[in-house]
C-alpha cells in the first residue's frame, strides 16, 4: 500500500483484514467443531454407557442419555454446543467428572512445559546444525548431520521413550524417572501458571524446579531430538538456497568474512521461513505428544485427549481440539506477524 | 527411595469416572471408595471372607417382617470430626436411590425406590431399621448392605456442599466425606490420589502415614519405578514383567479374584446357536496352555461361574484341551465347518494374547475368529447392542453374594431385544430355559443356608454343561511390592483393596 | 549405437526417447549419490522381502508355540521370539506386506487427493482458494493422530481402516504444498498462452499444473513415508492398527513394549525395521529432492 | 604499467557428460586503462570476471598459467588473503541486482558494510561516505534511499547502489558487469561518465563487461570480444568498426539501427565457431 | 479492414487503473508498434486484448467483432500472442512436440504429425529439436518454439510483446528477420510492443507512444529517421535511444 494513501483508507482497510481475520479463524474453529462433533457422534463408543458403567439398568441409561442431550437431533446437539462453547462452556467431562475446562488448565500447561523445552532444544541444536551442514555442504560432517536429522523422521517416538527411560533413568540414573516432579513435591507449590518450573521459580522453592527440570529433561529431550531432525534438516536446506544466490557472492566480492557471510548474509532471509517451521514443530510438538506422555505418565493434553477419545468422552475431545487448534491457529498468525517485522518484502 | 511412612503405589487410574460412593462403578474408584469411607456391616482387611461390624456394631435380622435393625457403634467419626449417626445412614441410603446413578441398582434390589425410601429406611436413636421387599434372606441383603454403594457419608459436610440439588454429587466426586481409614488430601484425575491417615479411626489408626496413588498408564513404566525405588508398590504388572523381576528387594503378592473370564456365542449368530458348538468350544480352549504361559499367575483354571473360595462355588473342571473330540462332537451334529465369526476382545493385554490363542486353538477344528480388538468402551457399546459375534470378556460380581452371578450367568427371563439386562445371558441373547430361570429365584429366596449354596452349584453345573459361555479362568491379581511392604490386603475384588494394615519396615 | 547413447541423446527422435532420457538422466544423478543409493536398497530389500515373505521366512508368522515364548534371539530364531512363541523374525518379513500396503495406498489416496485440491485451490484463487484451504486448514489443524484415531474408531478395527484414516490426516499437507506451488507458475505464461490458446481450465490443471507439483510432491511424499508408518506404528501402538494375529510392525512393539526390559528383542526387532524402512524412505527422497527439485536442495 | 595479467585462465564446471569449459584459455593484461569484454550471451564474460576474485562457485573448478594482480599472485593467495584484496582493492559490480542485493538488509546497511570490512571508521563517517557515494551515482534523496531494501528501488536504482557499493572501498580494480543494462538511456549515460571520471583521475583500472557494443565502444580504450570462452580479437576502441573479425562484424551488423532501412538483418553464422 | 481495434479502452488491475484511454486502429496486414518506457502499460494493453487482463471498459475489436473479457475458445484460432520471456512461456516438463500438438489437439485438428514438422520448418527450428525439453534449447530456439505454437492454430493477428528483449543482439537479429518473413508468407497483422525504437524501424509501419499508461502520440515509423515527433515526451525517448546524433557515427 502506498504510504501516502489517505489515513482513512489505511485504517478502513486494516480494520477489514482484522475483521476478515476474525471470520476466517471463527469459520475454521467452527469447522473444526464440527469435524470433531460429527466424528465423535459416529464412533461406535456410546457415551451414556460411559457415565452409566456397563451394569445399569435401562432407565438409569435412558435418564443419562437425557440429562447429557443425547437424545435431541445431531444438528441440535451441534449448535447447542457451540452456542455453550461462545458462551465459554466447554462442559463437563464424562471421564473425568469435571469442567472441560478445569481439566485444560490442569492438563494444557504440563504439555505446553514439555514441548516448549523440547522446541528450544529443537531450535538451539537444529538451526546451527543445519547452518553448518549447509556451509559444508557434501564434506562428511553434512552427511552426518543429515542422517542423524533423518533419524528423527524415522524412529518411533514411544520406542526411543521406553529406551531411553532403560538406559538414562533405570541403567545409567542420569534423570529422574516419569511423572512431573518427584512424588513428594508434587503439590507443593501453588499452581499459577501450570507449568512447574515457573511455579516453582516463582514461589522460590528451587529445589522443586530442578527436580521438575529434571524430570522435564529427558522427554523434552527426546521431543527436541525429532523437532531438531526437521528444523536442521529445513534449515540446511532454505541455507543452501540461499548459498546458491547472488547476493552471497556480491558479499563475497566485498571482502566480507566467510562467517559474516552465512550469519550476517546468507541466514537473514531464512529467518522468515524458519519461523514458519518452528511454529509447525511447535505445535506439532503440542498435539504430537501423546506418546511420550504416555511412556512418560506425563499428565498432558494428548493423553487426556486420548483416553477421552476412547471414551466417547465428546466435550473433552472437543475441548482438547479447540485447544490445540488455537493454538495451532495462533501460531500460525505469529508466525505471519514476526515474518511482516523480519521480511521487509512482505510489509 | 520413599519415606518410611508414606507407600507410594503406581496405578493406572484413568478409569476413574466418579469417586462419589453414590456414582463410583469403576475398579480403582472401588478401591477409593473402600479405604476413605464406611458401611454398616462390611468385609475387613483382616478378613476379607467374613462378614464384620462396620459402622454398625450390631445387628438383628427378622426375615418373617424382612427387616434388619442395626445399631450404631459408639464413638465413629467422619473425617471432618462429625459423629456418624443414623440420621447419616438414612441421608446415605435416600441419596443413593434417590441420584440413581449406576450402582443404585445394587440396593435399589431391596425394593427401594425414590418414592419409599425414607420409609424403608428409618433412624431411631443410634439404631436404623431397614426394610426390604423380595423374595430373598436376610443374608442377601446383609452383603448388599455391604457393597460399595451403601457407604455411609457425611450428611452434613455433603449438604453443605449442595449445588442445583445434586445432593452433593458434584462435589463429593473431587472431594470424600467419609469416616474410613483414610481421609482424601487431593484427587486430579488421571494423575494422583493422596489420601492420609484418619487417626481416629474406630477400627484403629492405620500404620501408615499416607497413600499417594500415582498414575502411571505404562506397565514398564510401573516396573521401572519399582525397581528404581521409587516406588512401594505396582499394580499393573504383566505375568512375564513379575515372572523376570529379579531383585532382591522386590516380592511379589499373589491375590485370588472373584472375577471370571468367558467366551461367549452370541444366539443372534446364526452359526452359533448350536449347543454341538457351544460344547465343542469347550473342548477348543488350551486351558492349561494359557495358564502356564501367558496368563501365569493372572489367572487359574475355573469353569463355573461362582469363583473358587467362596462359599456356593463349584469347583469342577471337566473340560480340558481336546480339538479331536471337538472335532467328534461337531461331526457328529451335522455342523459344517468352517465357522467364520469375528471375536471381540478388549484391547489390551492379556485379552489379545488370550484371543490369539483361542484363535489359533479354535481354528484346529474349523472355527475362524477374526480378531476384533476395541477400547473396554467400544466393546461394551456393541455387547449392550447385542451386535457382537463371540465375545471374550470378564466378569466381576457386584456384590459377595452367588445370586449376583446367577441372575448375570443362569437368568434371562425375558429376551426380546427392547427388555435389556445387563446380564450376561441377555447380551448374549440366550433365551435360558425356564426351569433354570425359575431354579434361580427359588435359590434368592430360600431360607436355609445349606440348601441355598446347593441350588447355586447346581445352576453352575447346569450352565457349565449346556450354555453358550465358556467360562475358562478365574482371575487372579499379582501385585509387586518393595521388600519392606508389609499388610497389603487384597481380596477378591477392588472393593477388597486395604492399605489400612499396610507397613513399611 | 549402445543404449546409453541412445538415452542421453542430444535430439531424440520419439517422445518416448525423450521422456526415458529424461528418466534416465535423474536415474543417473540418483545413482551417484549415496544416500538415496542406500535408501533404495533398504525399500529394493522391503519389497523383496514382502514379495517372497513366504520363502523367506523360516516359520509362520502366525504360528504360535506357547512353549516356546520369549526366546532371545538365537540361530533357530535370529530375532528371538515373542509372547505367543511366534518367530519374530518370520513375522518382521510378513510385516513388510502389511507396511508396504499402508505406504502404498496411503500415498495412491492422499497424495493425489492433496495435489488436486492444492491445485485447484491455486489455480482458480479466490472464493475456490479460500473455501478449500479453509477445509484444509481445519484438518490440518486438527491433531493427526487423533484425527487418525477418531477415523478409525469410527470406521472399526483393521488395517484398512486405519489406512483411510492415515490418508485422510496426511492429504492437507500436500494440498498446501502444491498450492503454494501453483501459486507460483498460476500467472507464468506457459499457463497463459494454454489459455489463449483455448485450453479448458480442466485441461490446464490436469495437463500442465499437475505435472510440475507432482515431483516436489513425490519428493515429499517419499519423505513424509516414513511420518506415515510412524503414524501407522502409533495406531499400533495404542491399539488401532491392524487386528492381531497380523505381524503389523507398530502392533509388534506395542506388544513387545512391556517386555522391553526384559526381553528387550520384542519390542526392538519390529522398531528396527520401522526405522531402517523410514531412514530408506528418507534417504531416498533426499536423494529425489536432489534429482528432481533443484531449486531446493542446492546445485549438488 | 600492468595492473592485471592474466595467462591462460580456464574456467570449467563438471556435467553429466563430463567437465565443459565455459573460458578456454584467456590470457590478457590490464594497466590502468579501461577494458571492455564484449560478446554474446554464456560466452563466459561473467566467468572471466568472477575468476579474477576467484569466486567461480564450488563445482566450478578455475586454473590459469598466471594471474597476477599488482604484482600479487592471485592464484596462490590463501582464501583469507584473498578477502582482503576483495572489495579493497579488486571489486566488481555484479550483474543482475535483483539478485546480487541482500534482500533483507537496507540498502545504506550494504554499502556501510562494504566500507567497513575493511576500514574501522567511526559510525558517522561511515554513513558520511555512504551518502555522499549515493549521491556520486545519482540518487536522489539518498537519506531516504538508505533506509529502503532492495525490492522497494527499481532496477535502475539497484544497478546504481550495486556500483556505489563497489566503490566506496575505492578499489585499484573495477570489474563492471552489464552495470547498466536496467537503466534508462538517460541515466545510462551519467553513471559510466562517474565511473569514466574515477578511473581518470584516481587512475583506477575499469574491466567493463556488456554485450552493447556502441556503448562499450564509447566507454573504454580497447575492447576484448569473447565468443564461447575464447577472445576472438582484441582492438581498440576506436577501431570498433574497422573490426576483422568476421564475428565481431557479425555482432555490430546485426545490431538494427534507428533509421533502419534493411528489409533482413545479417545473422551470425554459427557454424563458423564452434560452441553454442 | 481494421485488424485490431480500440475505442477509449481503459484498463485497471483491482483499484489502478494502468491504461487511460487507449485508442487505436491497426489495418490488416500492418505491423504496429506500441512503444514507450517501461511500466507504462504497453503489455497491459496485449493482455485486455488477448482477455488476459478482464477488467477494462471501452470497444475492443478484432478482425471486426468485438471481444468479451475473458479467454475464449474460438477467439485462439483468430489471434495469438508471443510472450517476452523466452524461459518463461513454455512449460518445462513437456518437449517441444507436445507444446505444438497440444493446441491441435484442443481444437480436434488432425494431420498433427505434418503440421508439427511444417510449422518447425517455417520457424526454421530443424526436426531434431521436436522432442527436445525447452532446457535443452537456447533462447533464441525457445522464442522460436513460442511462435510455432503461436501460429499452429494458423491466426491472422498476433500479438508480439517484447519478443526479442530477452535475447542478445545476434539472437535477436534472426527472430526479427524469422517474423518479419512470416509476416510477409502468410498476411499476418502484428501488433508488437517494444522499448527499443531501432527495433519499431526495422519491424514496423506505425507505432504509438505511450507514457503513464497514455497514449501520447501515433506515428509513422518514418518519424524514426528524422525525428520528427511531435509530443516532447516521444522527443526524449527518441533521443535518448540514440537518435542522438553523438552515438551515430560510432556505429
Ligand atoms: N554452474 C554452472 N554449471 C555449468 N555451466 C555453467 C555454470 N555457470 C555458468 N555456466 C556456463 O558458463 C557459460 C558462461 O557464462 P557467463 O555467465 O560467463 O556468460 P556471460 O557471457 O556473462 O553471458 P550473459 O551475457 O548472459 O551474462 C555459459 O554457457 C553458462 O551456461
Ligand atoms: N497483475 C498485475 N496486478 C497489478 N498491477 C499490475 C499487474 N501487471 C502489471 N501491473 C502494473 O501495470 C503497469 C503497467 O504494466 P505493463 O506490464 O503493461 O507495463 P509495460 O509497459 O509492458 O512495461 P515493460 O516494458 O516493463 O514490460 C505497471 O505499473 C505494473 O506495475
Ligand atoms: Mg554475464
Ligand atoms: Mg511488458
Amino acid at each position: 500500500m502506498p504510504a501516502d494513501a489517505p489515513v482513512s483508507k489505511r485504517l478502513q482497510r486494516s480494520a477489514g483484514s482484522i475483521g476478515g481475520f476474525v471470520v476466517v479463524t471463527l469459520l475454521t474453529f467452527i469447522g473444526l467443531l464440527a469435524i470433531t462433533f460429527f466424528i465423535g457422534r459416529v464412533v461406535p463408543i456410546d457415551p451414556v454407557l460411559s457415565v452409566v458403567g456397563d451394569r445399569a439398568t435401562q432407565e438409569q441409561y435412558d435418564a443419562a442419555k437425557i440429562a447429557l442431550g443425547l437424545d435431541r437431533p445431531l444438528v441440535m446437539q451441534f449448535f447447542s454446543y457451540v452456542g455453550d462453547v461462545f458462551q465459554g462452556d466447554l462442559g463437563r467431562s464424562i471421564s473425568t467428572n469435571r469442567d472441560v475446562a478445569a481439566d485444560l488448565t490442569r492438563v494444557f500447561p504440563a504439555t505446553l512445559e514439555m514441548a516448549t523445552l523440547g522446541i528450544i532444544i529443537g531450535v538451539g541444536l537444529g538451526v546451527p546444525l543445519g547452518v553448518y551442514a549447509a556451509a559444508r555442504q557434501g564434506s562428511w560432517v553434512d552427511q552426518i548431520i543429515r542422517v542423524f536429522a533423518l533419524l528423527g523422521y524415522s524412529v518411533p517416538a514411544f520406542w526411543l521413550g521406553l529406551v531411553g527411560l532403560a538406559v538414562f533413568y533405570a541403567g545409567l540414573g542420569w534423570v529422574s524417572g516419569p511423572g512431573r516432579v518427584d512424588i513428594f513435591y508434587e503439590g507443593l507449590v501453588p499452581a499459577r501458571t501450570g507449568l512447574m518450573l515457573v511455579d516453582a521459580a516463582l514461589a522460590g522453592d528451587w529445589d522443586v524446579f530442578w527436580n521438575a527440570l529434571d524430570h522435564l529433561g529427558l522427554p523434552a529431550a527426546i521431543l527436541g531430538f525429532f523437532s531438531l531432525a526437521y528444523i536442521a534438516r529445513m534449515t540446511r536446506s532454505f541455507m543452501l538456497d540461499q548459498l546458491g544466490q547472488e547476493y552471497v557472492t556480491t558479499a563475497r566480492v566485498k571482502g566480507v568474512p566467510e562467517w559474516r557471510v552465512i550469519w550476517g548474509h546468507a541466514f537473514r532471509p531464512i529467518r522468515v521461513p524458519l519461523i514458519t517451521v518452528i511454529g509447525l514443530s511447535y505445535a506439532a510438538l503440542l498435539e504430537g505428544s501423546v506418546m511420550i506422555e504416555t511412556v512418560f505418565s506425563w499428565p498432558g493434553i494428548g493423553n487426556y485427549l486420548t483416553v477421552a477419545l476412547l471414551n466417547a468422552d465428546m466435550n473433552a475431545v472437543l475441548g482438547a481440539t479447540l485447544v490445540i487448534g488455537a493454538v495451532f491457529i495462533l501460531i500460525n498468525k505469529l508466525s505471519d506477524v514476526l515474518y511482516r517485522v523480519l521480511d521487509p518484502r512482505s510489509r | 527411595e520413599t519415606p518410611d511412612d508414606v507407600l507410594v503405589v503406581a496405578q493406572n487410574i484413568d478409569d476413574i469416572v466418579a469417586i462419589d460412593p453414590a456414582q463410583a462403578y469403576e475398579f480403582t474408584s472401588g478401591e477409593l471408595v473402600t479405604n476413605l469411607y464406611d458401611r454398616l456391616v462390611q468385609y475387613d482387611a483382616e478378613d476379607t471372607t467374613t462378614l464384620a461390624a462396620g459402622l454398625a456394631s450390631d445387628w438383628t435380622a427378622d426375615d418373617e417382617a424382612k427387616t434388619i435393625t442395626f445399631t450404631l457403634r459408639d464413638g465413629a467419626t467422619f473425617a471432618s470430626g462429625n459423629e456418624v449417626t443414623a440420621e447419616d445412614v438414612v441421608y446415605s441410603f435416600g441419596r443413593v436411590i434417590k441420584l440413581n446413578l449406576t450402582p443404585a441398582f445394587i440396593l435399589a434390589q431391596l425394593g427401594w425406590t425414590a418414592e419409599n425410601v425414607d420409609d424403608m429406611v428409618t433412624a431411631d436413636g443410634n439404631t436404623v431399621t431397614v426394610k426390604y421387599e423380595g423374595d430373598f434372606s436376610s443374608n442377601f441383603v446383609l452383603n448388599v448392605l455391604a457393597s460399595r454403594p451403601a457407604s455411609i457419608v457425611d450428611s452434613k459436610l455433603v449438604m453443605e456442599h449442595e449445588v442445583d440439588g445434586d445432593m452433593g454429587n458434584a462435589w463429593l466426586n473431587e472431594n470424600a466425606a467419609g469416616s474410613g481409614p483414610f481421609k482424601l488430601d487431593s484427587y486430579s484425575p488421571a494423575q494422583m490420589v493422596r489420601m492420609s491417615a484418619n487417626e481416629s479411626y474406630f477400627n484403629g489408626a492405620p500404620e501408615i502415614d499416607s497413600v499417594i496413588i500415582r498414575h502411571v498408564a505404562e506397565a514398564a513404566t510401573q516396573q521401572l519405578l519399582l525397581e528404581q525405588g521409587d516406588i512401594d508398590l505396582a499394580r499393573n504388572l504383566t505375568p512375564d514383567q513379575i515372572a523376570s523381576l529379579d531383585s532382591e528387594e522386590i516380592k511379589v503378592e499373589t491375590f485370588p479374584q472373584a472375577a471370571v473370564h468367558f467366551l461367549s456365542f452370541n444366539q443372534k449368530t446364526e452359526s452359533l446357536t448350536d449347543p454341538a458348538v457351544w460344547e465343542a468350544a469347550r473342548y477348543l480352549v488350551d486351558y492349561t496352555g494359557m495358564t502356564d504361559t501367558i496368563i501365569n499367575g493372572q489367572m487359574e483354571v475355573h469353569q463355573a461361574f461362582w469363583p473358587k473360595g467362596f462359599p456356593g462355588s463349584y469347583d469342577e473342571t471337566p473340560f480340558s484341551y481336546d480339538p479331536e473330540k471337538a472335532k467328534e462332537i461337531l461331526d457328529e451334529a451335522g455342523i459344517e465347518t468352517p465357522i467364520t465369526v469375528s471375536l471381540d476382545v478388549i484391547n489390551a493385554a492379556p485379552f489379545t494374547d488370550m484371543a490369539q490363542s483361542l484363535q489359533a486353538s479354535f481354528a484346529d477344528a474349523g472355527i475362524n475368529f477374526e480378531i476384533l480388538p476395541g477400547t473396554g468402551a467400544q466393546v461394551i457399546t456393541k455387547y449392550r447392542e447385542r451386535t457382537h459375534q463371540a465375545m471374550l470378556l470378564y466378569w466381576g460380581p457386584d456384590f459377595m453374594d452367588p445370586h449376583s452371578n446367577a441372575k448375570a450367568f443362569a437368568y434371562n427371563s425375558d429376551n426380546s431385544d427392547d427388555s435389556y439386562a445387563a446380564t450376561t445371558t441377555w447380551r448374549n441373547a440366550w433365551a435360558v430355559p425356564e426351569d433354570m430361570n425359575e431354579e434361580t429365584m427359588a435359590a434368592l429366596a430360600e431360607a436355609d443356608a445349606e440348601t441355598r449354596l446347593e441350588m447355586y452349584q447346581d445352576l453352575q453345573k447346569k450352565v457349565q454343561e449346556n450354555s453358550p459361555i465358556v467360562i475358562m479362568f478365574q482371575a487372579a491379581y499379582q501385585v509387586a511390592m518393595a521388600d519392606n511392604v508389609e499388610g497389603y490386603v487384597n481380596g477378591a475384588t477392588s472393593d477388597f483393596v486395604y492399605y489400612r494394615l499396610v507397613d513399611k519396615q | 549405437m549402445t543404449t546409453r547413447q541412445w538415452l542421453l541423446a542430444d535430439s531424440p527422435s520419439s517422445k518416448l526417447q525423450a521422456n526415458l532420457g529424461r528418466g534416465y538422466r535423474m536415474m543417473h544423478a540418483l545413482l551417484r549419490n549415496p544416500l538415496a543409493v542406500v535408501g533404495m536398497v533398504i525399500l529394493l530389500v522391503l519389497i523383496f522381502a514382502a514379495a517372497f515373505a513366504p520363502w523367506i521366512a523360516p516359520y509362520s508368522p502366525i504360528g504360535q508355540n506357547l512353549g516356546e515364548r520369549l526366546l532371545p534371539p538365537s540361530f533357530e530364531h535370529w530375532m528371538g521370539t515373542d509372547e505367543l512363541g511366534r518367530d519374530i523374525f518370520s513375522r518382521v518379513v510378513y510385516g513388510a506386506r502389511i507396511t508396504l500396503m499402508i505406504v502404498a495406498l496411503v500415498a495412491v489416496i492422499s497424495a493425489p487427493m492433496g495435489l488436486l485440491i492444492g491445485a485447484i485451490a491455486g489455480y482458480f484463487g479466490g472464493w475456490t482458494d479460500r473455501i478449500l484451504m479453509g477445509v484444509t486448514d481445519v484438518f490440518l489443524s486438527m491433531p493427526k493422530l487423533i484425527l487418525a484415531l477418531a477415523f478409525v474408531a469410527a470406521l472399526g478395527p483393521g488395517i484398512e481402516n486405519a489406512i483411510i484414516a492415515i490418508a485422510i490426516t496426511a492429504w492437507p499437507a500436500y494440498a498446501r504444498i502444491a498450492r503454494a506451488e501453483t501459486m507460483t507458475f498460476r500467472n507464468s505464461e506457459f499457463i497463459s498462452a494454454m489459455r489463449l490458446l483455448g485450453a479448458s481450465h480442466a485441461r490446464i490443471i490436469t495437463g500442465h499444473v499437475l505435472p510440475l507439483c507432482t515431483s516436489s510432491m513425490i519428493v515429499r511424499v517419499t519423505l513424509d513415508m516414513a511420518g506415515i508408518i510412524l503414524t501407522a506404528a502409533g495406531l499400533g501402538f495404542l491399539g488401532l492398527g491392524a487386528q492381531p494375529p497380523l505381524p503389523e510392525w507398530g502392533a509388534m512393539i506395542s506388544r513387545g513394549r512391556t517386555f522391553i526390559l526384559d526381553q528387550w528383542w520384542v519390542a526392538t526387532m519390529p522398531g528396527f525395521a520401522i526405522i531402517l524402512v523410514s531412514l530408506g524412505f528418507c534417504f531416498l527422497g533426499d536423494g529425489l529432492r536432489d534429482v528432481l527439485d533443484p531449486k531446493q536442495g542446492g546445485k549438488s | 604499467m600492468t595492473l592485471l595479467s592474466v595467462e591462460n585462465l580456464r574456467v570449467s564446471f563438471p556435467t553429466p557428460s563430463g567437465p565443459v569449459e565455459v573460458v578456454k584459455g584467456l590470457s590478457f593484461d590490464l594497466g590502468r586503462e579501461r577494458l571492455g569484454i564484449v560478446g554474446e550471451s554464456g560466452s563466459g564474460k561473467s566467468m572471466t570476471g568472477r575468476a579474477i576474485l576467484r569466486l567461480i562457485r564450488s563445482p566450478g573448478h578455475q586454473i590459469a598459467d598466471k594471474m597476477e594482480f599488482d604484482g600479487i599472485d592471485l592464484q596462490n593467495r590463501s582464501e583469507r588473503q584473498m578477502r582482503q584484496l576483495r572489495g579493497a582493492r579488486i571489486s566488481m559490480v555484479m550483474q543482475d541486482p535483483k539478485f546480487s542485493l541482500n534482500p533483507v538488509m537496507t540498502i545504506g546497511a550494504q554499502i556501510a558494510e562494504a566500507l567497513r570490512v575493511h576500514e574501522k571508521l567511526p559510525r558517522r563517517a561511515v554513513r558520511a561516505r555512504v551518502l555522499e557515494m549515493l549521491e556520486a551515482v545519482r540518487i536522489n534523496d539518498p537519506e531516504r534511499v538508505m533506509k529502503l531494501y532492495p525490492h522497494e528501488v527499481s532496477g535502475g536504482m539497484g544497478q546504481r547502489v550495486m556500483i556505489a557499493m563497489m566503490l566506496i572501498p575505492q578499489p585499484d580494480l573495477l570489474i563492471a558487469d552489464e552495470p547498466t543494462s536496467a537503466l534508462d538511456v538517460s541515466v545510462q549515460a551519467q553513471v559510466l561518465d562517474l565511473i569514466d571520471e574515477l578511473v581518470r583521475e584516481k587512475g583506477m583500472g575499469l574491466i567493463l563487461i556488456s554485450h552493447d557494443l556502441n556503448l562499450v565502444a564509447r566507454y573504454c580504450d580497447r575492447i576484448m570480444v569473447m565468443n564461447a570462452g575464447r577472445v576472438v580479437e582484441t582492438c581498440a576502441a576506436d577501431d570498433l568498426h574497422k573490426a576483422q573479425h568476421p564475428y565481431t562484424q557479425g555482432l555490430l551488423a546485426a545490431v538494427p539501427r534507428m533509421e533502419e532501412t534493411r528489409d533482413e538483418l545479417p545473422v551470425l553464422d554459427r557454424s563458423q565457431w564452434s560452441g553454442t | 479492414m481494421t485488424a485490431i481495434s480500440l475505442r477509449n479502452v481503459d484498463i485497471s488491475y483491482g483499484d489502478t487503473k494502468i491504461v487511460h484511454g487507449a485508442t487505436f486502429d491497426v489495418a490488416e496486414g500492418e505491423s504496429f508498434a506500441l512503444v514507450g518506457e517501461s511500466g507504462s502499460g504497453k503489455s497491459t494493453i496485449l493482455k485486455a486484448i488477448a482477455g488476459l487482463a478482464p477488467e477494462w471498459t471501452g470497444d475492443i475489436d478484432v478482425l471486426g467483432q468485438s471481444r468479451g473479457h475473458g479467454v475464449d475458445y474460438r477467439f485462439a484460432s483468430r489471434c495469438q500472442m508471443v510472450f517476452q520471456d523466452p524461459y518463461g512461456s513454455l512449460h518445462p516438463r513437456k518437449t517441444v512436440d507436445s507444446v505444438l500438438t497440444e493446441p491441435l489437439k484442443i481444437h480436434g485438428i488432425g494431420n498433427r504429425d505434418t503440421r508439427v514438422k511444417d510449422i518447425l520448418n517455417a520457424v526454421g527450428l530443424d526436426q531434431r529439436f521436436r522432442f527436445r525439453f525447452p532446457h535443452q534449447l537456447s533462447g533464441g530456439q525457445r522464442q522460436r518454439v513460442a511462435i510455432a505454437r503461436a501460429l499452429i492454430l494458423e491466426p491472422r493477428v498476433m500479438l508480439l510483446d517484447e519478443p526479442t528483449s530477452a535475447l542478445d543482439v545476434s539472437v535477436q537479429a534472426e527472430i526479427l528477420n524469422l517474423l518479419k518473413r512470416l509476416r510477409a508468407e502468410q498476411g499476418l497483422t502484428y501488433l508488437m510492443v517494444t522499448h527499443n525504437l531501432p527495433v519499431v524501424g526495422f519491424m514496423c509501419e506505425r507505432m504509438a507512444i505511450m507514457n503513464k499508461g497514455r497514449i501520447v502520440e501515433i506515428a509513422p515509423s518514418t518519424a524514426l529517421h528524422d525525428g520528427s515527433f511531435g509530443d516532447p515526451y516521444s522527443q526524449s525517448l527518441y533521443a535518448a535511444s540514440g537518435g542522438n546524433p553523438d552515438l551515430k557515427e560510432i556505429v
